[in-house]
């Protein structure tokens, strides 16, 4: 989060549990939802909706866990699994992201001279296209991070339609509001609470569409909040041992 | 069948030349970090790296320390411990040649060259400026289907994979248990250099349940014994990151003068161990 | 994590429909018998059958049964104990269409499908008659190197794909140990049947040297307990083939008479068991 | 074998023990043979190969059988491993066999109407192409196997120039000589032992090369016979019992 933000709003919850909550909905109900490397809100998500529904489903794969993961063909197998048609919603998030849903996680500057350089593509390039429901995720909602236009594309928010694209970003998860993504265009969905539509637009570097009304993201619910904190937390320890500690305060299996 | 047998490490690591083509697998598929250590004391240079299909501290490390010419990967970073900071000064700095990829395309890549073709499609890219910056690969119209267009990937032909793994036997044989992406590695390589925790009584092919999570010997160059040789990487079901230490390297990596006592305290100080 | 539990075999098979594209494996990876015994019994019809690359006794059985309209696949034969005399004859009768390919096409459109691309390039194949007789083939230019001919073979995305393995646990994990191609089958089609020889007590992900060899329950539909469910084909490491009983299906085997005789004894005799 | 042939030549070895031996020299100093389906002699060739450098090379792969069979990667790990270059030999047959090389594994007949079928081309459409040594191999050689063009191409001898291509036949070896392969041709090189040359030309239906001099091809030494027998024998037994216990008089292991 941002570092302005406080450790707990007034609604008795922390800003990372209602993130988590509001992407757990996005989530939907699905078959199987995979998380990727340093994500801890959206895997807390994920595990949040597998254990909401209690019955094992959506099968949750932790990319960097080895308890959350059923693969055993190896590292190639998340995208194996996706080329199938068998991962329905995963995460992604970017250096920049832009008004049309391209993303940027390579570099800010011109291409061979850049000022900045962030980790990199990952599996983006490949994953957006063909993960139907790509959650995007983003703590630092500012002009910086959400631009008119990325400096490189990893991945596009939207291809020609002659290119194979069954998957794409439907959302774009921040920590002051919730965007839904369809035809090429963001639109305000929900402000968090403590948050408003003008500073939404004030932070925010590219066109969106609104509603005349924006409503307020929900608060989680105390069965939500509950299930983070006594189920999802001690499982998330193995993968994210600094964040299950410092939001939940739960520390690495024995 | 007779194996490689096991060599000390730095004997273990000769295939590993200057300026050869170098593939290793991501930070938490068994990362031959022992190995890598000893490559930076030997001043190893101008590797080509592939890092399959990413890398944390492994590349970090090399880049910073002078070993690599180009890096061919998805993404470098060291996780909760932030970004590499090695490797994005290296980058700014414009020291290494950069091969920016996605992961699935650095799979392909390699088992392109397991299976003997000169190239794989693979799906997306299309429109990114991953695929616009490397005119290595080529798009197509697929010849199936409507004439959508595709991406063909040449095949890479690594010299050596490095690898560590749980076990080996006598035979050559290493246990790599789910991390099949080893395997490719292997098969797709010249050579392939491993190193191991400990030694397997006995031949793993053996046993059926040890079979089937082993790579076998016939593909395997040569083997050392590092015990704890991922750390302070996790080596999974065997033992976790040393997340103390990764904070500790992402601290002093920050500044170059940080770094070189990182080396100095932590990978030179052992050639004397 | 929950799987989809054993059912009876008849009920376990119930996804392999009249006229679906359904894989099975070679004759020595655990060809599920007791299965291919049940779908006779059931009076599967028009199935497009491929054998992943080759087939014996469970392909002849099928098309001797009037179960196959199409195989795909690389050979069927008996092996020591000859040819396969009713695949013989349904192809000089013409009563089933054949799709002749050789072993690594089939594996290549196989892990086309598990990868999700439209296609796989294979060497080879360029001049012989294999290709000129599949018009799904497609030869291009290689885009690298000296655009040099290749060919690129159309995935192949079965409905079922139906395994025998030793053992599956209650959450759904089949342990296949090195017959991956087996889990390439999985991946490849949109379902799974197994049969296993047993149940294995505990969750084969837990341990880290089983996990290795064992297909997830996630991509698995269908799991029924059959006891020597490969018989009178071996289950290697497990058991040998039934050689006895081998020769004596290629002698009945080698007419129409005999091989009536055949199903009644050790195929629809087996329905009141 | 074909039926006259004696069950023991005046030599005090049988037919199949001269095969093995003459195909063991074939194979050479070479690091990994493989050997398909239905192969025995040449499986007892790639064994003896083997036992007589006693260094456990070449790496001897039977196909069929679990023990000698390193692969565990799944049945294309052969392919793949061929495909790699790291297989040195390989071995065919072929209902019909061509003067060209060519191979027939398929059908007699015209296609779609064939009045044989033969059980496929199982591998031979990659492998001929991509190992360097591959020796054709037939015990029936007569005018019906030996053609002067095969009815169905399972894979061809020869490739054209823009064909990648750095495998093929090397020889040809049958129950009454063997033949070298060179520039699309086969050339004769030694006639086995009670054949005459005269008797090959007779049955053989496509031209070859002769020199004015035709070897006899040698005697397995009473080493090679004592290996083949004693210590090949019962390794062969797990994969070929038949064949084991038929010519080497040696059951499966216990």
């Amino acid at each position: 989060m941002a570092g302005a933000s406080p450790a707990m709003t007034n609604g008795g919850f922390r800003p990372e549990e209602l993130l988590a909550d509001v992407i757990a909905r996005l989530i939907g109900d699905v078959r199987h939802v995979a998380v990727g490397n340093a994500s801890p809100i959206p895997a807390t998500a994920a595990l949040l909706a597998r254990e909401r529904n209690g019955n094992g489903r959506p099968y949750v794969s932790l990319l960097q866990s080895r308890k959350h993961n059923f693969f055993t063909d190896g590292a190639r197998e998340l995208f194996d699994c996706a080329g199938q048609g068998r991962i329905d919603v995963f995460f992604l998030s970017g250096g920049q992201i832009d008004g049309q849903g391209n993303i940027n996680l390579v570099e800010i500057g011109d291409h061979g001279h850049p000022k900045v350089r962030f980790p990199g593509s990952f599996g983006s390039a490949y994953l957006y296209y063909v993960v139907p429901k790509v959650i995007l995720f983003r703590t630092e909602h500012s002009r910086r991070t959400l631009v008119p236009k990325v400096d490189f594309i990893s991945a596009p928010g939207m291809s020609a339609d002659n290119v194979f694209r069954p998957g794409g970003p439907i959302a774009l998860v921040t920590n002051r509001c919730v965007f839904s993504f369809a035809n090429g265009r963001f639109t305000l969905q929900s402000v968090h609470p403590g948050h408003t539509v003008d500073e939404v637009i004030e932070h925010t570097g590219f066109d969106f569409a609104r509603p005349a009304t924006v409503p307020e993201t929900p608060a989680p619910s105390a069965e939500a909040l509950r299930l983070m904190r006594a189920v999802v937390a001690p499982q998330l320890a193995e993968v994210y041992p600094q964040f299950a500690k410092q939001v939940f305060g739960v520390g690495m299996p024995a | 069948m007779t194996g490689p047998g096991t060599k000390p490490l730095e004997e273990a690591l000769a295939p590993i030349t200057d300026g050869c083509l170098l593939v290793v697998p991501r930070e938490v598929s068994g990362v031959p970090m022992a190995a890598t250590r000893a490559l930076i004391r030997r001043g190893v240079k101008r590797l080509h790296l592939v890092a399959l299909p990413t890398s944390s501290l492994q590349a970090d490390l090399l880049i910073g320390a002078g070993c690599v010419a180009t890096l061919e990967t998805s993404a470098v970073s060291l996780g909760e411990f932030g970004p590499a900071p090695r490797f994005s000064a290296a980058i700014t700095g414009r020291t290494i040649t950069m091969k920016d990829a996605t992961c699935p395309a650095l799979h392909a890549g390699l088992q392109a060259a397991e299976k003997g073709v000169p190239f794989m499609p693979l799906r997306g890219l299309i429109g990114s400026d991953v695929l616009k910056y490397r005119d290595d690969w080529k798009v197509i119209d697929s010849p199936f289907g409507n004439a959508d267009p595709i991406v063909l990937l040449p095949a890479i032909r690594p010299d050596v994979a490095l690898i560590h793994a749980p076990m080996a036997d006598r035979f050559g044989n290493v246990w790599i248990g789910r991390q099949r992406e080893l395997a490719t590695m292997a098969h797709a390589a010249v050579k392939t250099v491993a190193t191991v925790e400990k030694m397997h009584d006995g031949d793993l092919l053996a046993d059926p349940v040890l079979a089937a999570g082993t790579l076998p010997g016939f593909y395997v160059d040569s083997i050392a014994v590092a015990e704890r040789g991922a750390w302070p990487l996790p080596l999974p079901d065997y033992y976790a990151a040393d997340a103390e230490h990764l904070a500790l390297y992402a601290k002093l990596a920050a500044t170059p003068e940080g770094f070189a006592d990182y080396l100095d305290r932590y990978v030179y100080e052992k050639q004397t161990a």
